[in-house]
């Protein structure tokens, strides 16, 4: 049985979060853009395992629940939003709510 | 080993990269399911099954499920899916994804300036994780408890359908 | 118990007069003039009881604060102070008066203000702690900034905005060189401290000592206000209600004037001699400046402003002359420049309660129909060119003569302002008394009230111009031992510690 | 009887303050019984302790101090008095002047509504000048030397209604106040030099501290000098008492001819010390004042305002002082201020009646033929011209002027120039002063008479016609009997002029030269406006640029205004927003500018923060890369 370099467990999270990344970019759909989130969140996570693994320790998966837990929250407040200003705006365009202009 | 974990990861790697060039928003949830799956494959194999289980539990459960509810919510129509084709051309993808490679580029630059260690594929189990979550931790599992009292008191109360209303200062603007 | 009772009575009268609003506006006014009639007969009080004018420190209040860093609640009062404590109660309790039918909206939250303007202003004449000094100073600020923006004029809040950032940018200035003379002491001493007595001992290095030195006078020269840094003068005092520009003309920069004395002088003095000739220089500059800008203002409020202006110049020149009749000028020219551009700015508010303008192009001719207002106003526009007999007289004579033995080229034209002072003084009794009457309406005279606040005013001037030696007595000796130029830097140490100590062997008056 | 020294200048300050707070209600019959009384006492007091006085030994002074004014670090000015023979004197033609004005006044102002006021003022001013008078250190001296200036002030202006008398009474104020600074720093020098300002104190030590024509002395002197010519309407400071003219007649008399006007001339006498240790100081007087004396002697030809003209044979004949003081004919030049108050003042009381009975008509031309109708005023005024012309043995006037003539001829310190432009002056003085006479009073009416004077008018004009004739006779040439009692008296105090030896037995032949030189002056104006009326109009048209150049006062005014005012004004109208606030009112904008650029950078689009976010990451990256 082949052992996993640790660094193959790291690339992965590294295209993984970037795909991410792009995806909250390019995105104008605030859902994709929590979407974006949820994977890029996933990624960071995928590498606190990894880092785990390689020390044999469990605070890896410790971190990997923090994360988890984190994302949980962010999701319910991240769609409450969502529905507030589709509520408010009429819209999912992100661009579109920017009352915030300085 | 390897090769599970390069099957997952392949399949992790393509199902994100349909999630994020899907113009519909169900399927790329769907592709996101998938992906969380290939993931939870991979902790799997990294020795971690406990949390396998937690990230096909609650993400590919919990979190995509909650996801596809306030799309429906929403009620977004088929323009919805036109409008997202308008928004994902070619001029807007360029420079976010310049600006992503080049940090690629950086992290992978850095992880390859390490020497290389192979990971012993050790089992970490729930209890051990336990263990650790409730002894070092264990201050951090009652701030995680205060984020998602607090995740649940403002979802609460975002969500709440009120009256459109806008702030005092953008109502002056308005006028 | 006096000393911190000035403070504390002149803040609970502030708050219960703010109480009191919700009551009834009559009993807010008679609180706040209760309080400040009060303070006045106290520090009276303490004027007449002062034990002979040998002694240097009258009364002393002293207990910790933070221990832990060297802070306490050090109150003291010398003939300085005291002079201008009298100086600060008499014109706060004009001050009330004059609001007494200029006010009418938040009348409780405006007395609330002028209470702890007032406040601040004691503690700073007060405070020998330097962190204490430093709290006042801040604390005289704050409510001045709300009177101005609230019963200000038509552009007030651009003239406080302009006012706080100018003081509050050069204060914190001076919050380092304090906290830079804490730390410079406290590393040679090993006796953390911000006492102002402990602190005159301490040997700063000249370098260092240079910057601490400029970092006070950053603070003072923009409150005294010298010329580079007079910008925000002319705009706060012509915005200003009239109580507040009383306040911001009589008290404020005297304030920065007594910080020169009290504190450039004694703690740096050999730093403030090397740029005795700049600051005189600018002292000068000021005093021509100024009147050559008061005389073509056309807004009465800013051209009184202006004449301040030109004043605050001989306090610079006095100051930075190093002798004992300059120095008494300085004194009596805070005392009096405060009484004198303060009635004028009272001039200005009667005026301004009648036609409802400030423009002196739209005045004229009102010695007519107000012959008092216009007898009052001859006075002290005289008492603002130095007419002798009036208070300001003495003051720029002994500044002048005493600032003709540190230089010659200086006092001249610091001599000619007194012909710029003559002219802006003459263009204002020309514009506002003479000519045709400008306003169709008949404008009625002072009221009993007005009267009244305008004879303790006329009266205290030509008191102080005929009758000065009482003044000049009781600032003799602390000015004197400011200017004491010691041998060398240890003896005056030395002579300063046995000083005070002499004074707290008497003991009976040491609270 | 010394100790009511005080009161002489205590009881004018009281009527003044009495009249100030109470003038607008009490009666109006009350308000001249104040005011001239206080006055009347005052003269009433000067008169008792002036026998006292001269009958005790001669050199002795009286002295009163009041109260510690200022003491600092040695710089101990008093409110002290001293009086001597020349406060005295002084004190005598204030008081007597200034009562007989007073009394005048009580007609003259009856219908002004500010009556009370105008009291009030009149007796500040008389208070004032009795402290400058008194005064024993030269501070105290300041300060009645700035009241009378206030009181200058007010009393042009009085009637304030008027834009033009406000400015009149404004220039007056500013251009003594520029000669009043020049005094003030010689005060700061004497007071460094010596320690003190007491007057006695720097009689006695001047000549310890000073060597004689020393640099310092001489800036000294010069700075007095500088004090002296601005209250005193001389060179180059004069233009200003013309213009003051705009004040009520009784003023013009009491303050622009008999008194304040003459403070610069008490204030050299008194310094007299200094001058003598600063020779050129002193010829520098002298210049002054020959200088003066022809210029307004000559722009006085011209004047058509009746009180212009005095006003400018006022600054003429205190050029003659002038002239005097610096030639050390210093009793002389008191004599001539004492004389010239009593004439001048005659004058101007006699050109207030006639200008009030013709309705405040100014102008000269437009008079005439007075003569018949006003007969008291007519015949004083007639006796205060021959005093001011200087017809010979008669008039007061010609012993005064002719005393001055002769030192400026034989004195030591006299020279044929001095000699010359008194001569001049003299006869230019004769030639104007009779001009102004065949003018009002002879020729055909041509303006109606509207008001005879009363009582209070004339009395006081009487008695000072008597003086103006009678007052020479206490000082009489040696051709024409010698006798000195005016110098003898001023002696102790003043010393005496030095003669050139062997000069004295042409004495005769100066004063016949000064006589015939009146009397063809006069002769000359009868000639022009007696005779040939026509021909002064003539000559007017043939040189109009000179006629308008002295009628301007030789164009002083004009000169002040383009190299002083104009410029001054320039320089503050320019700067009125003050060009000090310009950096700062740039740093706001500066600061506005960046808060603008990064306001910029708040798009409110969540993408582009997200970008900068990633940039930032990128830019950390590398960083770390890097180093």
């Amino acid at each position: 049985m082949t052992t996993i370099p640790a660094e193959y467990g790291l690339v992965l999270a590294t295209v993984l979060f970037m795909l991410g990344l792009i995806s909250l970019l390019i995105r104008r759909n605030i859902v994709f853009m929590l979407i974006s989130v949820e994977i890029m969140l996933n990624a960071a996570g995928l590498a606190f395992i990894v880092a785990g693994s390689r020390w044999s320790q469990a605070d890896g998966q410790v971190m990997f629940l923090f994360i988890l837990t984190m994302a949980a929250a962010e999701v319910s407040v991240g769609l409450a939003l969502i529905l507030q200003i589709y509520h408010q705006l009429k819209t999912v365009n992100s661009d579109e709510a920017s009352k915030m202009k300085g | 080993m390897l090769i599970i974990f390069y099957i997952a990861a392949a399949v992790a790697v393509i199902a994100t990269v349909l999630v994020i060039t899907q113009h519909n928003l169900v399927h790329a949830l769907l592709y996101l399911v998938v992906s969380f799956l290939a993931v939870a494959m991979a902790f799997y194999v990294l020795g971690a099954p406990f949390i396998a289980a937690l990230e096909v539990i609650i993400y590919a459960g919990a979190i995509v499920v909650l996801m596809i509810f306030v799309i429906m919510m929403l009620n977004l129509r088929q323009e919805s899916v036109a409008q997202e084709k308008k928004w994902l051309n070619a001029r807007i993808v360029i420079g976010p994804v310049i600006l992503t490679l080049v940090l690629a580029a950086e992290l992978l630059y850095m992880l390859s300036t390490e020497t290389s260690v192979h990971l012993t594929g050790e089992v970490i189990g729930a209890k051990a994780v336990g263990m650790s979550l409730y002894g070092h931790y264990v201050i951090g599992v009652e701030l995680s408890g205060i984020l998602l009292m607090a995740g649940i008191v403002g979802a609460y109360h975002l969500g709440r359908q009120k009256k459109k209303v806008t702030h005092r200062f953008l109502e002056k603007q308005e006028e | 118990m006096i000393l911190p009772g000035f403070i504390v009575s002149l803040m609970g009268g502030g708050i219960l007069a703010w109480i009191a609003s919700q009551k009834s506006l009559v009993l807010t006014r008679w609180i706040s003039l209760l309080t400040v009639t009060v303070n006045l007969l106290g520090a009276l009080v303490v004027w007449w009881q002062q034990p002979g004018v040998s002694s240097l420190w009258l009364l002393d209040y002293s207990i910790p604060w933070i221990p832990q860093f060297g802070i306490s609640v050090h109150l003291a009062v010398d003939g300085l102070s005291l002079l201008m404590l009298l100086l600060t109660f008499f014109l706060g309790a004009i001050a009330v008066l004059i609001s007494w039918k200029e006010i009418q909206n938040r009348v409780g939250l405006y007395h609330f203000c002028l209470l702890w303007v007032l406040a601040g202003i004691t503690g700073v004449f007060l405070a020998m702690d330097l962190f204490l000094f430093f709290f006042f100073w801040e604390v005289m600020l704050i409510p001045m900034f709300f009177l101005i923006i609230i019963w200000g004029h038509e552009n007030s809040r651009y003239a406080a905005f302009k006012f706080f950032i100018f003081t509050q940018a050069s204060g914190l200035l001076m919050l380092v060189a304090i906290l830079g003379l804490y730390f410079v002491n406290g590393n040679q001493t090993g006796n953390y401290t911000f006492d102002y007595f402990h602190l005159l001992e301490a040997n700063i290095a000249p370098g260092v000592a240079m910057w601490l030195m400029l970092g006070f006078l950053a603070a003072f020269a923009v409150k005294l206000p010298v010329v580079p840094f007079h910008t925000w003068l002319p705009d706060a005092h012509s915005q200003a209600p009239t109580a507040g520009s009383l306040i911001l003309a009589g008290l404020l920069l005297k304030t920065g004037a007594y910080g020169l004395l009290r504190f450039i002088v004694p703690l740096f003095r050999d730093q403030a001699m090397v740029i005795a000739p700049w600051a005189m220089a600018i002292g000068v500059f000021g005093i021509i400046y100024g009147a050559i800008l008061a005389f073509s203002q056309t807004d009465l409020k800013r051209l009184v402003a202006y004449t301040s202006v030109s004043h605050m110049g001989f306090i610079m020149l006095g100051v930075f002359s190093f002798n004992e009749l300059a120095a008494q000028g300085v004194v009596m020219q805070m005392i009096t420049h405060g009484i004198s551009t303060g009635a004028l700015f009272i001039l200005a508010g009667f005026i301004y309660e009648r036609i409802h303008t400030r423009d002196i192009t739209r005045m004229g001719g009102f010695w007519k129909s107000m012959p008092f207002l216009g007898a009052c106003g001859l006075v002290f526009a005289m008492a603002s060119l130095g007419l002798p007999g009036l208070g300001n007289f003495v003051a720029e004579f002994l500044t002048l003569v005493g600032a003709w033995q540190a230089t010659h080229k200086f006092t001249i034209i610091a001599t000619l302002g007194l012909v710029a002072a003559t002219i802006y003084s003459l263009r204002i009794l020309q514009k506002v008394f003479y000519g045709t009457q400008a306003s169709a309406t008949m404008l009625v005279d002072l009221s009993i009230r007005e009267r009244f606040i305008m004879m303790a005013l006329v009266v205290s001037i030509i008191w102080l111009g005929l009758f000065p030696q009482p003044i000049l007595n009781t600032s003799k000796q602390p000015v004197k031992t400011i200017l004491e130029v010691p041998d060398t830097a240890r003896t005056k140490d030395k002579s300063m510690q046995i000083e005070i100590v002499s004074i707290q062997g008497k003991g009976g008056r040491y609270e | 009887m010394s100790n009511l020294l005080w009161l002489i200048p205590a009881l004018p300050f009281a009527g003044s303050l009495i009249l100030i707070v109470a003038g607008s209600k009490l009666p109006k019959k009350y308000v001249p019984l104040i005011g001239s009384g206080s006055v009347g006492v005052s003269a009433f007091i000067t008169l008792l302790i002036g026998m006292e006085f001269i009958t005790s030994e001669s050199g002795s002074v009286i002295k009163q101090v009041l109260w510690q004014w200022i003491d600092v670090a040695g710089f101990s000015p008093a409110f002290g008095f001293h009086l001597d023979s020349l406060s005295l004197v002084f004190i005598f033609v204030i008081t007597f002047v200034g009562f007989l004005i007073h009394v005048y006044s009580a007609e003259f102002m009856a219908e002004d509504e500010g009556y009370a006021r105008f009291f009030a003022f009149l007796n500040l001013f008389v208070g004032s000048m009795l402290i400058l008078v008194l005064a024993d250190n030269l501070l105290l001296l300041y300060f009645g030397w700035e009241g009378v200036g206030l009181c200058s002030y007010l009393l042009i202006g009085f009637w304030y209604q008027e834009e033009k008398n406000g400015s009149a009474a404004r220039k007056a104020f500013i251009i003594t106040r520029v000669g009043d600074t020049a005094m003030a720093i010689g005060l700061f020098m004497i007071f460094k030099t010596m320690g003190t300002v007491n007057l006695v104190d720097i009689q006695g030590q001047a000549t310890s501290v000073w060597t004689v024509g020393s640099y310092e002395v001489t800036l000294i002197a010069l700075l007095l000098l500088g004090g002296a010519v601005g209250k005193s309407a001389q060179l180059p400071l004069q233009s200003w008492l013309p213009d003051a003219m705009a004040g009520p007649s009784p003023v013009s008399a009491l303050i622009h001819a008999a008194t304040m006007v003459t403070a610069g001339v008490y204030l050299i006498a008194r310094t007299h010390v200094v001058f003598e240790l600063a020779p050129t100081a002193q010829f520098v007087v002298g210049v002054l004042g020959a200088v003066t004396l022809l210029m307004a002697g000559f722009s006085a030809l011209t004047q058509y305002d009746l009180k212009r003209v005095l006003a400018y044979s006022t600054i003429s004949q205190i050029g003659y002082m002038f002239l005097a003081l610096g030639i050390g004919a210093w009793s002389s030049a008191i004599f001539h201020f004492m004389i010239h108050a009593f004439f001048k003042a005659l004058l101007f009381l006699a050109a207030g009646a006639v200008i009030m009975a013709l309705h405040h008509e100014h102008d000269m031309f437009k008079m005439g033929g007075l003569r018949k109708k006003l007969p008291v005023i007519y015949w004083t005024f007639l006796i205060g011209a021959a005093s001011l012309a200087a017809l010979p043995l008669i008039t007061a006037g010609f012993y005064s002027k002719d005393q001055i003539l002769w030192l400026a001829w034989a004195g030591e310190k006299g020279n044929t120039w001095f000699f010359l432009a008194a001569l001049v002056g003299a006869f230019i003085t004769a030639i104007y002063t009779f001009r102004m006479v065949f003018l009002t009073f002879f020729g055909e009416e041509k303006t109606q008479v509207s008001h005879v004077p009363g009582s209070l008018i004339n009395i006081p004009l009487i008695v000072l016609a008597v003086l103006s004739t009678g007052a020479g006779f206490i000082e009489v040439p040696h051709s024409l009997g010698h006798l000195q009692w005016f110098t003898d008296f001023l002696s102790p105090l003043l010393p005496i002029t030095i003669i050139r030896p062997g000069i004295e037995s042409t004495e005769w032949m100066i004063q016949l030269l000064a006589a015939g030189l009146s009397i063809g002056g006069a002769g000359l104006a009868y000639y022009f406006y007696g005779v040939r009326p026509s021909l002064h109009i003539q000559i007017k048209n043939a040189i109009p640029q000179v006629h308008n150049f002295l009628l301007k006062g030789w164009r002083f005014d004009s000169l002040y205004d383009w190299t002083f005012v104009k410029p001054f004004v320039y320089l503050s109208n320019v700067n009125k927003n003050d060009l000090v606030d310009w950096p700062f009112n740039a740093l706001v904008t500066v600061a506005g500018f960046i808060h603008r650029l990064f306001a910029f950078t708040q798009s409110g689009i969540l993408r582009w923060y997200l970008i900068g976010i990633v940039v930032g990451a990128i830019l950390i990256l590398t960083l770390g890369i890097l180093i």
